[in-house]
């Protein structure tokens, strides 16, 4: 193990521990759990953009889907000791990266503004599937879920769900790392920046869009399944244009291709709305947190155009001229 | 008629021109030669206000450019066929050349300066309905060129004009050189084809790693020991 | 039949709301490369203007529309001056996010300066209907689309036939070189900005006596008008115009004869499928990539 | 023995016909050149090759240890027949650096796939380790030691080209097809690069099909060259005789022997 | 959350978290930011507007009623969020008014949980009414609504053709399924002739409105909130269907609907009948428009107003009755016994095992009077029975 990742393990450690140490409230610990949720959510879009170049903006659907199936299966599988929840987000996982390959096929003939729209309305589609299909869905009434139930121990407290959901987000994100930074990763990078070179260099660009589209539309779903055990409650309008946008502002925000960037972009846009309101002035007009979290959202892609993460890189420049290179690479990104 | 004094570039940390002072005489052939990375582009940047210098002035007929727009630039006369061809690749070959005649004032005599590029470049002719971006190589380079010339500039700056032509093209396009500049247009070139270019320039500028490290008449640059070695190809 | 041609005729005319809002969208994504989700905010925002104008200040309609356009002209060119141009390095994902915030300080401004109410607003057209052999056909619908035809034509005059049109077009493609061949960018910037905006203000004081001046009129016009210039391809100025009809006319015969309830899904089914045979839209030119 | 072999390649744009009919055969072993003027159709001769266009008729073999023929396949299952290529605009991964463009070469003969790498398998450290091993030798082998973890787009024009034949000879190919490795050089990069091209098929034993304006370049390193014009061949012979065939003169040399 | 305990262990004196001597601190959750801003900022101005007028005479029983407000911009998530901050960290003494079937649905296992006083819901999810003792439903579901449409549509419109056009979501779905169930347990099931979908943000209701006239109705029953129901009425009107009845929602019986769908269908407007299950009257309607008056001048009274304005009405009535026995326990107990008359509402009452909520409504329908146009109640209150 090297002095790296040492470092990363200590800073893991310290963050994870931080709510058990400040001893925040009840309400406080569910928004960090969203925030942890929708970091795995962006994280596998920041797969699909800020690794291969892919645009959607229909991933809404794929954590819709992840929640509805986690959800239908806990309901409907007879109490089996905590079997039915993994059986849940396995298959919350799995059954978008099925439907996920469904949409790298689509990509495979579009691009660009083509595939944006495109997606978006597959999102839509979706959505309108989750409506209609009320024997699976229960229609807009929406669904009840339990909470997860591992083998028993029912992880109903904030924390314990919290603990749960950061190793997942932990595992997640070192599996990510691994396989970015190997020939998978260097595949989906190529793809992204000279689709002519990839091909000839031998990436199959229809496996490697599908690679990107499932592998991320899995991260979405396995969120999307942790999440409705979070709120026990999914219906179909949040599945929505909305948070698909929403995605991807947390992944520019944060940063492109950066794992962590995923995490800083989903508690920013997770976290802001919410402190904005609580402080005093802004919480009572009407709509001004929100007209300030667009603010900033201009901001910091104003002043930090490659995203929240790449901050840290800066500042370290500043101190040690070495990095240089690493910081031509960073601006090169995207 | 346009000089160039004390100019300092970067591209962010990279220090890409320093102190460079070059001077272009009107009616004269200026070029500008120099390795691979040697800053020779980003000096024509700087002329054309793509890259703003940190330090020096610019100045043609002694009005200072240095906070002048690209833009401004070209209408004030300057303007180039730059490194990489940059066709617009989704407009045809006549649009393209109509774009480079986008600051003229005299509408009326597009259409003439349009057969007189047709006449160098007679492949263009041939292809002026197609979309740029599917030319070939060679063919973008000649657009390239032939756009510029629309323009009627007062200077023609040329980022490697020979660059992917074949040997009668690059021919042909030096003569092309000559007989605008004889027609009383100054000509700024940038060539690897350090032999060429100085046999038909009056002036040569010599860059090293962002520094002029010798200039003169190309007559004499031509005969320049150093320069055979690192540039002809001679020994 | 005169069903038919009922569904037709108002298929045409929300359609072309649909395509007015989606040509401001090609027009911007064309020049800037900017996907504009604020298009339908901007929208309300100006049919919120022309309301005010009329209702609060006694402006008669037409001058109250004539206000609203003027507000924005002004609007568009702010937007673009303050948000879009300081960022104009950004990445084409970079520029979403902008026009996202967008979204929240403009719906957000709106809901404080307008509140949250909803209001009728009259039609340009207020005669009364005409009847042929069944059909009842609203002058007001005949103007829009005829308005439609002949900003579209204007349009396509414009950028295809003219010295600006190049201009617009070269800077699509690549804004450094047309400025090294003296095409002054952020003019035609702007000039995308005010069109664009114009045309959305439009979309939105015509489609008001339907979904009533509020800050959610322009949700569906909006997401209709990105699904418009995919379908129709945004090659071309025609194409997203004809996507918008199209979107319009098959929506309204989906519902009609075969379902109401899965319409949505059939018609974006449909827009994807289209996509796949034909992926840059039915009337975008394919051409092969040079390598 | 011939490694390549092109049979009546013909290929159309609308109404223009860029490659018309076109034979020739590459014998292993040896710098084969291309030219013609421009627009003649050598890049698109290439794309064809390198299955980035699908030709209207014609045969495209390849022989490596085995027939292959190309047009079975598709654009990336070429390269691990043997067969890679250079392009004539520089095409490199902008964002990596120079090691990590060179192991983008690898790509096909790398083992592992997303699991192994994400649970970082034994045998997929190992893989790793051996690809870099590779690359680097590579790297050495074109003089670019020192510049590894640099960003390939921050490099030179002709630093990038080198780049990109090192991308290619670290598949192992049997033949390169390079579309204008010189283009962007002067007279003493050019002769470096024939030096280069020289030593690669001498003491790599790779086959090259070069496409060049550089006339210095081709007749000095190719040993037969074939010219075409309009898609057609005009002439195909030994650097001396192209120079000396009248046809070649007038249409693509312009009277220029160099 | 031990205010439970608390007040069973020691005597009548002990008070619940958030009471003191002088003040009853309480909370709601509704959408205050954001696109559906328009249902919940009416609404809860209409809630505040109540407490204020309450403070300014002096509270209850010496209590002021402090209000705390969350916005959960109409998300699951953000309402349990907000739920959790108002009974654990805020540790208000009841919530009130909780707006948004998704938020009220998600948090329904906490306040079970908790077992603190849940009062009014700006929903009409049909669950409520079995959640539990702590819940005080009041406005009627859209089941149920749906339900006495068809009790309506038989009885005082005699209607032998009736068609649903109804509002693609869980407002419509609800209402048409509860118009099912009535019509069956009325035995009148064949009168129901089509049901038409429409999405709530359409932009063309053509196909709707010529589904419906193929079945050439007497009665159509629209199920909708207002933008869409206003554009089913304005298409009705171009389509020529003037002098078919057609009846709507309690949630569009209000001036403010009139106002938006009025003059694009003049004729179509003047066969138009609402459900309601508040008498609105100009007097009874008078304290609340005085109290928005004062309070926000600038806000809409609408039907939104006057269900946050019942909301508060609810509430305050349940604490005037419980007098200084407030605990949960307490609070819970004076509200089984209530049967409040004296606000907008027609009754609201509830007893053990109780929590239906209003059940009587009655229809109204439009009179102009020069040129604008009310809603006058033209039935008296009823129930399905
Ligand atoms: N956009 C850029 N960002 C960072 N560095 C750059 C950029 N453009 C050029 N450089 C660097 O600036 C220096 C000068 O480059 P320039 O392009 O002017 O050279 P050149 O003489 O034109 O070379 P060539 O013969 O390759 O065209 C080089 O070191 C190059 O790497
Ligand atoms: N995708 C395409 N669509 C239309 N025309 C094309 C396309 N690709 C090539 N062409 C045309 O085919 C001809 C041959 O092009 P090609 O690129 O093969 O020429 P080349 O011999 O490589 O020339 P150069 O030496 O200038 O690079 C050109 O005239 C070009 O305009
Ligand atoms: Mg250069
Ligand atoms: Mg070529």
């Amino acid at each position: 193990m090297n002095k790296k990742t040492t470092i990363y393990i200590i800073f893991i450690l310290i963050i994870s521990s931080l709510p058990f140490i400040l001893g925040v409230q009840r309400s406080t610990m569910t928004l960090i759990n969203t925030i942890v949720i929708y970091s795995i959510a962006a994280l596998g879009f920041n797969i699909l953009l800020g690794y291969s170049g892919q645009i959607s903006l229909g991933h809404a659907a794929f954590m819709g889907l992840g929640a509805y199936i986690s959800a239908y299966v806990t309901n409907t599988l007879p109490e089996m000791g905590g079997v039915e929840f993994i059986i849940g987000i396995f298959l919350a996982g799995l059954i978008p990266l099925v439907i996920g390959l469904i949409l790298g096929l689509i990509a495979l003939r579009l691009e660009g503004h083509y595939l944006a729209i495109a997606t978006l309305g597959f999102g839509v589609a979706i959505q309108q599937v989750f409506k209609e299909w009320v024997a699976f869905t229960n229609g807009f009434s929406g669904m009840n879920a339990s909470a997860i139930n591992l083998f028993g121990t029912s992880l109903r407290s904030r924390e314990s769900f919290y603990i749960f959901s950061l190793i997942i987000l932990a595992l997640l994100s070192i599996f990510s790392y691994n396989f970015i930074h190997s020939k998978i990763g260097r595949g989906l990078i190529a793809m992204r920046d000279s689709e002519h070179a990839a091909q000839a260099m031998g990436i199959s660009i229809f496996k490697y869009k599908l690679i990107a589209f499932s592998v991320s539309a899995f991260y979405t779903g396995i969120a999307g399944g942790l999440y409705v055990h979070l709120i026990r409650f999914v219906e179909p309008n949040q599945w929505g244009v909305e948070l698909s946008l929403n995605l991807l502002a947390m992944v520019v925000i944060g940063g492109l291709a950066s794992i962590f960037g995923s995490i800083l972009g989903a508690a920013f846009l997770t976290a802001i709305p919410e402190i904005l309101k609580e402080i005093p002035v802004i919480g009572e007009i009407r709509n001004l947190s929100m007209i300030l979290t667009g603010v900033l959202l201009i901001v910091v892609i104003m002043f930090m155009p490659q995203g929240i993460a790449r901050l840290g890189i800066k500042i370290k420049f500043l101190f040690n001229k070495k990095t240089k290179e690493e910081k031509l690479k960073e601006e090169k990104v995207v | 008629m346009l000089k160039l004094q004390n100019i300092d570039a970067y591209y962010g940390f990279i220090h890409a021109l320093k102190n460079i002072n070059i001077n272009i005489k009107k009616g004269e052939i200026v070029t500008i030669l120099g390795a691979n990375g040697a800053g020779k582009t980003s000096t024509l940047k700087v002329i054309s206000g793509l890259l703003k210098p940190q330090k020096g002035k610019i100045k043609f007929n002694n009005k200072s450019f240095n906070k002048y727009t690209p833009e401004k630039i070209v209408s004030e006369g300057i303007i180039q066929s730059p490194e990489g061809r940059q066709i617009f690749p989704e407009l045809s070959v006549e649009e393209n050349l109509k774009a480079g005649a986008y600051t003229r004032k005299d509408r009326n005599n597009i259409e003439n300066s349009l057969e007189e590029v047709y006449n160098y470049f007679p492949i263009l002719k041939e292809r002026k309905k197609q979309y740029a971006g599917t030319l070939s190589g060679g063919e973008q380079q000649m657009l390239a060129i032939a756009r510029a010339l629309m323009a009627k500039p007062k200077i023609l700056l040329l980022d490697e004009p020979s660059l992917g032509l074949a040997p009668i093209i690059v021919k042909e396009i030096f003569q092309i050189i000559k007989d605008i500049n004889k027609e009383g247009t100054t000509v700024l070139l940038v060539e690897q084809n350090a032999y060429q270019a100085l046999s038909i320039a009056d002036y040569g500028y010599i860059l090293e790693t962002g520094k002029v490290v010798l200039e003169g008449n190309s007559k004499e640059l031509l005969v320049n020991t150093d320069i055979k070695k690192a540039y002809l190809g001679g020994n | 039949m005169a069903i038919f041609f009922q569904n037709v005729i108002a298929g045409l005319e929300t359609g072309s709301l649909y395509a007015l809002a989606a040509l401001g969208l090609v027009l911007i994504f064309r020049t800037s490369d900017v996907v504009n989700f604020a298009q339908g905010e901007m929208a309300m925002f100006s049919a919120f203007i022309s309301f005010t104008l009329f209702d609060s200040f006694g402006f008669s309609y037409y001058l109250a529309v004539l206000g609203a356009l003027v507000f924005a002209l002004i609007f568009g060119f702010l937007v673009e001056r303050i948000f879009i141009r300081p960022a104009s390095n950004a990445s084409l994902v970079s520029k979403m996010i902008i026009t996202l915030g967008l979204i929240m300080i403009i719906g957000g401004l709106a809901s404080a300066i307008f509140g949250i109410d909803s209001y009728y607003f009259r039609r340009a057209i207020d005669v009364d209907n005409i009847k042929v052999s069944g059909v009842v056909i609203q002058p007001n619908a005949i103007f829009i689309i005829a308005l439609t035809m002949i900003i579209t034509g204007i349009l396509f005059y414009i950028i295809n036939k003219t010295k600006l049109g190049i201009a617009i077009r070269a800077t699509a493609q690549n804004e450094i070189t047309a400025r090294l061949m003296g095409i002054p960018v952020f003019k035609v910037y702007s000039f995308a900005w005010i069109t664009a905006t114009l045309l959305g203000a439009l979309a939105g004081i015509l489609i008001a006596p339907t979904t009533n001046v509020s800050t959610t009129m322009m949700g569906e016009v909006h997401l209709k008008s990105f699904i418009a210039a995919v379908l129709g391809g945004f090659g071309s100025f025609y194409g997203p115009v004809l996507g918008g009809l199209i979107i319009g006319v098959l929506d309204n015969l989906v519902g009609m004869y075969i379902s109401l309830a899965w319409k949505t899904v059939i018609v974006y089914g449909l827009l994807i499928v289209i996509l796949i045979l034909k992926p840059t839209g039915l009337f975008g030119k394919t051409h092969r990539k040079k390598v | 023995m011939d490694i390549l072999t092109i049979k009546n390649l013909s290929i159309s744009f609308g109404g223009l016909k860029a490659v018309d009919n076109l034979s020739f055969n590459v014998e292993k072993n040896t710098i084969y050149g291309l030219i013609g003027p421009n627009g003649a159709g050598k890049t698109t001769v290439f794309n064809c090759i390198s299955r980035f266009y699908n030709p209207d008729s014609g045969e495209l073999k390849f022989f490596n240890n085995k027939e292959y023929n190309l047009l079975n396949y598709k654009t990336h299952q070429v390269i691990d027949k043997g067969l890679v290529r250079t392009f004539q605009n520089v095409e490199l991964v902008k964002t990596m650096t120079v090691l990590e463009n060179i192991l983008i070469g690898l790509q096909t003969n790398t083992k592992g796939n997303i699991f192994s790498y994400g649970f970082r398998l034994p045998g997929a450290i190992k893989e790793e380790k051996r690809i870099r091993k590779k690359a680097l030798n590579v790297i050495r082998f074109l003089g670019l030691k020192g510049k590894e973890h640099e960003l390939a787009a921050s490099q030179p024009y002709g630093i990038q080209k080198l780049i990109e034949l090192g991308r290619t000879l670290v598949s192992d190919p049997s033949l390169i097809i390079l579309d204008e490795p010189a283009a962007g050089m002067n007279s003493t990069e050019t002769k470096e690069l024939a030096k280069l091209i020289i030593r690669i098929r001498d003491e790599l034993n790779i086959t090259i099909l070069l496409v060049e304006h550089d006339m210095s370049l081709v007749m000095d390193i190719c040993e037969k060259i074939c010219v075409i014009n309009f898609g057609k061949k005009i002439a195909e012979g030994s650097p001396i005789e192209i120079q000396q065939n009248e046809e070649v003169q007038k249409a693509y040399l312009g009277g220029e022997i160099v | 959350a031990c205010g439970n305990d608390s007040s069973e262990t020691s005597g009548e004196k002990e008070l619940a978290q958030g009471v003191s001597e002088d003040n009853v601190k309480i909370g709601t959750v509704a959408v205050q930011s954001g696109p559906l801003s328009f249902i919940g900022a009416p609404y809860v101005a209409g809630m505040e507007a109540y407490f204020k007028t309450i403070n300014k005479d002096g509270g209850v029983n010496g209590r002021e009623i402090e209000l705390l407000k969350k916005d959960d911009e109409f998300k699951p998530d953000k309402s349990v969020q907000a739920i959790e901050s108002l009974i654990f960290d805020e540790e208000v003494f009841a919530v009130v008014g909780h707006l948004g079937t998704p938020g009220v649905v998600a948090s329904e296992e906490i306040i079970k949980e908790e077992g603190i006083p849940s009062v009014y819901f700006g929903s009409g999810a049909a669950s409520l009414t079995e959640a539990g003792e702590n819940f005080f439903p009041v406005q009627p579901n859209y089941l149920y609504e749906g339900k006495l449409m068809s009790k309506f549509a038989v009885e005082e419109f005699n209607a032998e053709d009736v068609v649903v056009i109804y509002q693609n979501d869980d407002v419509g779905n609800d209402g048409l399924e509860g118009f099912k169930t009535g019509l069956d347990e009325l035995d009148k099931k064949d009168i129901l002739k089509a049901e038409i979908p429409f999405g709530a943000s359409d932009t063309d209701f053509t196909v709707p409105i010529q589904k419906a006239k193929e079945q050439d109705p007497d009665l159509i029953i629209i199920y909708g909130l207002s933008t869409g129901a206003a554009g089913i009425l304005k298409n009705m009107e171009n389509a020529g269907m003037t002098d078919v009845d057609s009846l709507t929602t309690y949630s569009n019986a209000d001036a403010s609907f009139l106002e938006v769908a009025a003059p694009a269908a003049e004729k179509a407007i003047k066969n138009l009948h609402v459900m309601g299950w508040l008498e609105v009257t100009e007097e009874s309607l008078q304290p609340l428009m005085d109290a928005m008056k004062e309070y926000y001048p600038d806000t809409p009274i609408n039907s939104y107003t006057m269900a946050g304005w019942v909301a508060g009405e609810t509430f305050v009535a349940g604490l005037k009755k419980a007098e200084d026995n407030l605990s949960w326990d307490g609070y819970i107990e004076a509200m089984n016994g209530l049967n409040y008359t004296e606000g907008l509402a027609s009754e609201i009452s509830y007893s053990e095992g109780e929590r239906e909520g209003v059940t009587q409504m009655a229809v109204s329908e439009v009179v102009e009077e020069n040129g604008s146009y009310q809603f006058k109640q033209m039935t008296d209150f009823m129930e399905f029975k």
